[in-house]
């Protein structure tokens, strides 16, 4: 038995590795999906938006079986200043018929399901083992892994393990991870009953609402804070530029308790009781930051392969992770067929995922990270979009100017040139 | 809702210890030598990393497996590997 | 030697959830194989390794334990099959009805020359189901057991008592349980997971057994709450090093504790 | 009415038997019978701790273990028929409890902490989920058994003379023997956490390993234990494993805990959160401990600890 080489092993239960395993199981080859976890998604965190459409071509109206928390019809944009914020706030029923546009979801429960749809389509799930290395032949091809003294092969590795994915790093793919290339994401799951929740939000049925809040939130640091609605919880956290957080020496977990006591957000997680903390690695260098994504007898799916988008209204990664499957599996499953596992034989991943709309987003918002760097975006202009509603509303008895002098006098006020402005306003429109 | 300190955080969440195993060893004497801005002392959401009475000190049983240490660490001070298999944080919400 | 490892499903008591009322709810509760059972398992691995003979997993419970994660987990830590006995009578079973089913399932299974068990479940840690079972068996009991050899009239046994270590002789078969001293549990390697999928596993029921007349009560179960919480004083003492020690043992003294 | 059913009592351990005794005088004012394993004067003492009779099984000096009695206790209980039979919670006893229920076709409720007796029924509460929760049971079987453990009841003050008579009972020979092959002492623990009175207890707010000086003569000048949290015995073993008070360590429930430089991580406060007094001495005043604490002291324990050594000497 022990001597057997499987045509997959794929290392990480995750989103993209349990996809990954579903599809080439249901193909019928021999799939072993390695966790290290006790069970799958009990090391995973997302913020917790999984932008669906893409899984429903590969699982039809999954939500009707999966753990799905909310169905995403509301989306407000918070831009934070000290005492205050600017919103907007939109609202769609659109969004609420299927095949739905996105979900909230909760990971140790989502990947456990889907972990387990793999292993009813055959794949064979090996829970609390940690992969620690890549085996290679003399000639490089990848041909099996190491865990805890025991090697087992198989014709193709995929390494699903994760944006500090180790697998990547070994196998020589990708150099160390600098630190503007990701940002740490900080998370609470916040208790609080379904009726508060539809109550405060404004929602009906398993309807939900997404936060994403630029400005005061990271207190100047270059990230965002986000706040969603689960069933009977809130997920709320940061992500936080991991360069910016050194530069600026800023503790993640006091940036989250004074975002947690900001005066809009305060009232939202009021009366909550906290159900769990935790933090994980969001890859944030777009197009720039991926590896090399094949070699010899291996692939990068998901967060291992650095796919993610953070564009300012929405961060997306569940959906490239499951895109980056479909891509791999196809891939795999070609590459079986020609009984050839070469690096030039599974470059058909590269031309799947080229084709697909993975690394089209990931090109389109390819200027993304370097926008989203500039500081004016997490402090200027929040406070300056407050500052401005403040003066338009403030009847201080004295005669009001035309808006237009308005805005300008707070722009001088707040020392942001036209110019900068612009500027901002056309790298803003060639970035998102 | 109150203020938490994160070891009151950290107390709410689910671990199965891996005693007598850390998966988590800090150099000392090449973050004294190479180090330029001891970002592990803040940088850490779960504040494994702190100095006490002059040692940089690693309680590694509250890590949260995030691996921002580990790219945050500008030297090769720090040795930061994921727990053993089925051991550490367990998430129940994620 | 053919070895019979009885193992407790269990919800993990780190899962316990309190409600507003003080009542607790264990629905959330991740099950997993008693942590006290993990040693047994081991014994009995290696007695049939060293002996050369096979070693049958045993466990009774509720639907919850059903499940191919805690199937798959328990038997990748050496037993070669694997018997449950599934039925929701058994939710909240105590330690006689537990020992009972225990029994009625032994009978089925083929000849034996040792039971194994935890020294208690990891929930309820009654530390009673081994000793029921033996003397419903009719065999020879023993519990505390620390270490176990083969010899040639049977077994030597260690006995971890709480004054003494009694170095007992016994005949097979019998039925022991094993304290966490006896051996330090496996961690289940890659290759055992994965042979652990296809491993034997059988289920009965109740009725199977010819227990579904239902199982003799000897005790209600009137109520589960958590522990009342001790009201602390919170009283913080400032001052300087001096003030604060001297407040201190002001208090102390107060307490009657010097 | 029929003649009042008794209530029995045994335990191999003498000081365990005569908390048992007073336990049992405790519920429904029943004659109390005493059943002793050992030496014969265990059975006369007692008589002298509330017993209204004794009944001597027989000596386990020699070949016979405690357990080789359960078949001749088993046609006692049959034959008298108490209405409860309390059992000491030692590991024999619980050997004796349980292969006694099963050979009379009952049960064992374990470990109980405290009986109630509600209308005609006995309502007993026990710890489970390792001290997670408390479960209340009402016992339907006749006799109930129940294993009681050390510290539940306190032994009454020993009589002058021994009241009530003894008897001794004949041995029925059980259907199988262990054959003792040798006893060996064993290594007394260094220190029993659990009995201690008062603890100190050490944590990572402590630089060096030498600084437990200062800890051992606090620990001294008040009478306490040492003791410390995990990282202490497992990571820096400082100190031995059984020292460490924490979920799988030591449980403790004493009048006296004072944390030193401890954080109070969940896995630490499951160990001590039933002690009497809590007092807590640590620079960091989020430290979770403080809410733990009846006590706090927010400041630096290398100062505090010696101003505190003094100040206890010091006392008139």
């Amino acid at each position: 038995m022990s001597e057997e080489t499987f045509d997959v092993i794929i290392v990480g239960a995750g989103i993209a590795g349990c996809t990954a395993a579903y599809l080439l199981a249901q193909q019928g080859l021999q799939v072993v999906l390695i966790e290290r976890g006790p069970y799958p998604g009990s090391k995973n965190l997302s913020g917790g938006v999984l932008y669906g459409r893409v899984l429903h071509e590969i699982i039809p109206n999954f939500w009707e079986e999966a753990p799905v928390e909310r169905i995403i019809t509301n989306q407000v944009i918070s831009f934070l200043a000290a005492e205050g914020a600017f919103n907007i706030d939109f609202k769609n029923e659109a969004f609420c018929k299927p095949p739905y546009n996105a979900f909230t979801v909760l990971r140790a429960k989502f990947d456990r399901w889907l972990a387990e749809k793999a292993e009813a389509a055959g794949a064979m799930l090996v829970p609390g083992i940690k992969v620690d290395a890549v085996l290679r032949d003399s000639a490089g091809q990848v041909t099996g892994v190491a865990a805890g003294g025991e090697e087992m092969r198989a014709r193709v590795v995929i390494a699903a393990d994760g944006a500090t994915s180790f697998l990547a790093q070994e196998a020589g793919l990708r150099e160390r991870i600098p630190t503007a290339h990701v940002a740490t994401g900080v998370k609470q799951v916040i208790a609080l009953p379904r009726e508060t929740i539809e109550e405060r939000f404004h929602l009906t049925g398993n309807e939900g609402a997404a936060y994403t809040v630029v400005g005061y939130a990271t207190r100047g640091v270059p990230g965002g804070g986000f706040l969603y609605t689960n069933r009977e919880s809130l997920s709320v956290g940061l992500v936080m530029r991991l360069d910016d957080l050194v530069r600026t020496q800023s503790k993640p977990a006091e940036i989250l308790e004074d975002f947690l006591a900001h005066p809009t957000i305060a009232p939202l997680v009021k009366g909550g009781r906290l159900l769990e903390y935790g933090a994980h690695l969001v890859p944030e260098g777009g197009l720039a930051m991926m590896p090399r994504l094949y070699t010899g007898g291996m692939l990068l799916v998901g967060d291992a392969a650095g796919l993610g988008v953070n564009n300012g209204f929405a961060i997306r990664g569940m959906d490239l992770a499951i895109g980056s499957a479909i891509a791999a599996a196809g891939a795999v499953a070609e590459a079986k067929e020609r009984g050839d596992f070469s690096a030039q034989s599974l470059s058909g991943y590269q031309r799947r995922l080229d084709q697909s709309f993975v690394m089209a987003d990931m090109r389109t918002y390819a200027r993304a990270p370097h926008f989203m760097h500039n500081p004016r975006l997490f402090h200027a202009y929040p406070a300056l979009l407050v500052d401005f509603m403040t003066r338009m509303y403030d009847q201080q008895g004295l005669p009001k100017q035309h808006l237009t002098p308005t805005l300008r006098q707070t722009l001088q006020d707040h020392h942001i040139s036209l110019f900068d402005l612009l500027k901002d306003f056309l790298e803003g429109a060639r970035a998102l | 809702m109150r203020r938490m300190s994160v070891p009151e955080k950290l107390a709410v969440n689910k671990y199965e210890l891996d005693e007598g195993h850390p998966h988590i060893e800090v150099h000392e004497e090449v973050c004294r030598a190479q180090c330029p801005n001891l970002a592990c002392l803040f940088v850490c959401p779960a504040n494994v990393y702190s100095e006490q009475n002059g040692r940089i000190v690693a309680d590694w049983a509250g890590c949260l497996e995030c691996g921002t240490c580990k790219v945050a660490c500008p030297t090769d001070a720090l040795y930061w590997v994921f727990p053993r298999g089925g051991f550490g944080v367990i998430y129940r919400e994620g | 030697m053919n070895i019979i490892v009885c193992v407790k499903f269990t919800p993990d008591a780190g899962d316990i959830q309190v409600n507003s009322d003080g009542s607790i709810s264990l629905e959330r509760a991740e099950w997993g194989i008693g942590s006290f059972d993990l040693q047994a398992v081991e014994a009995g691995a290696r007695l049939a390794e060293a002996t050369g003979g096979k070693v049958m997993a045993l466990s009774a419970g509720p639907r919850q334990i059903n499940h191919s994660k805690l199937k798959k987990d328990l038997l990748s830590r050496g037993p070669d099959e694997l018997y449950l006995v599934v039925d929701d009578a058994l939710q909240d079973a105590g330690t006689a009805a537990t020992a009972r089913v225990l029994a009625g399932a032994i009978g089925k299974l083929g000849p034996f020359d040792l039971v194994l068990c935890g020294e208690g479940s990891a929930d309820l840690y009654f530390q009673q189901v081994g000793l029921q079972l033996g003397e419903m068996l009719g065999l020879p009991t023993l519990n505390a057991i620390r270490k176990i050899e083969t010899a040639a009239d049977g077994l030597r046994v260690e006995r971890d008592l709480d004054d003494e270590i009694e170095v007992l002789a016994v005949p097979m078969p019998a039925v022991l349980a094993v304290t966490t001293d006896v051996h330090e549990p496996r961690l289940p390697t890659m290759k055992e997971i994965l042979k652990a999928g296809k491993k034997p596993v059988t289920e009965w029921t109740l009725a199977d057994l010819g227990l579904s007349g239902g199982l003799a009560k000897h005790s209600a179960v009137v109520s589960i709450r958590a522990p009342h919480q001790v009201q602390r004083k919170n009283i913080r003492i400032e001052g300087s090093p001096e003030e604060a020690a001297q407040a201190l043992v002001g208090y102390l003294n107060k307490e009657g504790l010097i | 009415m029929a003649e009042q059913r008794e209530i029995w009592v045994f335990s191999e351990k003498p000081a365990l038997l005569a908390e048992l005794i007073a336990g049992a005088k405790t519920l429904g004012g029943r004659r109390v019978a005493a059943w002793v394993v050992g030496a014969r004067s265990s059975a006369a003492q007692a008589l002298t701790q509330g017993a209204d009779r004794a009944a001597w099984l027989g000596d386990t000096g020699g070949e016979r273990l405690v357990e080789d009695y359960v078949p001749t206790l088993a046609q006692q209980v049959q034959a008298g028929a108490p209405a409860v039979l309390l059992i000491g919670s030692t590991r024999r006893g619980r050997a004796v409890a349980g292969r006694l229920a099963a050979r009379l076709d009952n049960t064992v409720l374990t470990d109980v902490l405290e009986f109630q007796s509600e209308g005609g029924d006995l309502l007993i509460r026990h710890m489970i989920f390792g001290g997670g929760a408390v479960r209340v049971e009402k016992a339907l079987a006749q006799p109930v058994i129940a294993t009681v453990g050390s510290g539940v009841f306190a032994p009454l003050p020993p009589a002058a003379a021994a009241q009530g008579e003894m008897v001794e009972v004949p041995f029925v020979e059980p259907e199988w023997r262990a054959r003792l092959i040798e006893r060996k002492p064993r290594p007394p623990a260094a220190v029993n956490l659990a009995a201690a009175r008062k603890v100190i207890c050490a944590g990572r707010g402590l630089a060096r390993q030498e600084d437990l000086a200062m800890i051992n003569e606090l620990a001294r000048a008040l009478g306490a234990e040492v003791a410390c949290t995990r990282p202490l015995a497992e990571g820096l073993n400082w100190l031995p494993r059984e020292r460490y008070i924490g979920i799988s360590g030591a449980t403790i429930k004493p009048d006296l805990y004072f944390g030193v430089g401890v954080s109070g991580q969940a896995q630490h406060i499951i160990g001590m959160n039933r002690s009497k007094v809590v007092v807590a001495l640590n620079k960091d005043s989020s430290a979770p401990i403080f809410q733990q604490a009846d006590y706090g002291v927010v400041g630096d324990l290398y100062a505090i600890l010696p101003a505190l050594v003094q100040a206890i000497k010091a006392r008139p």
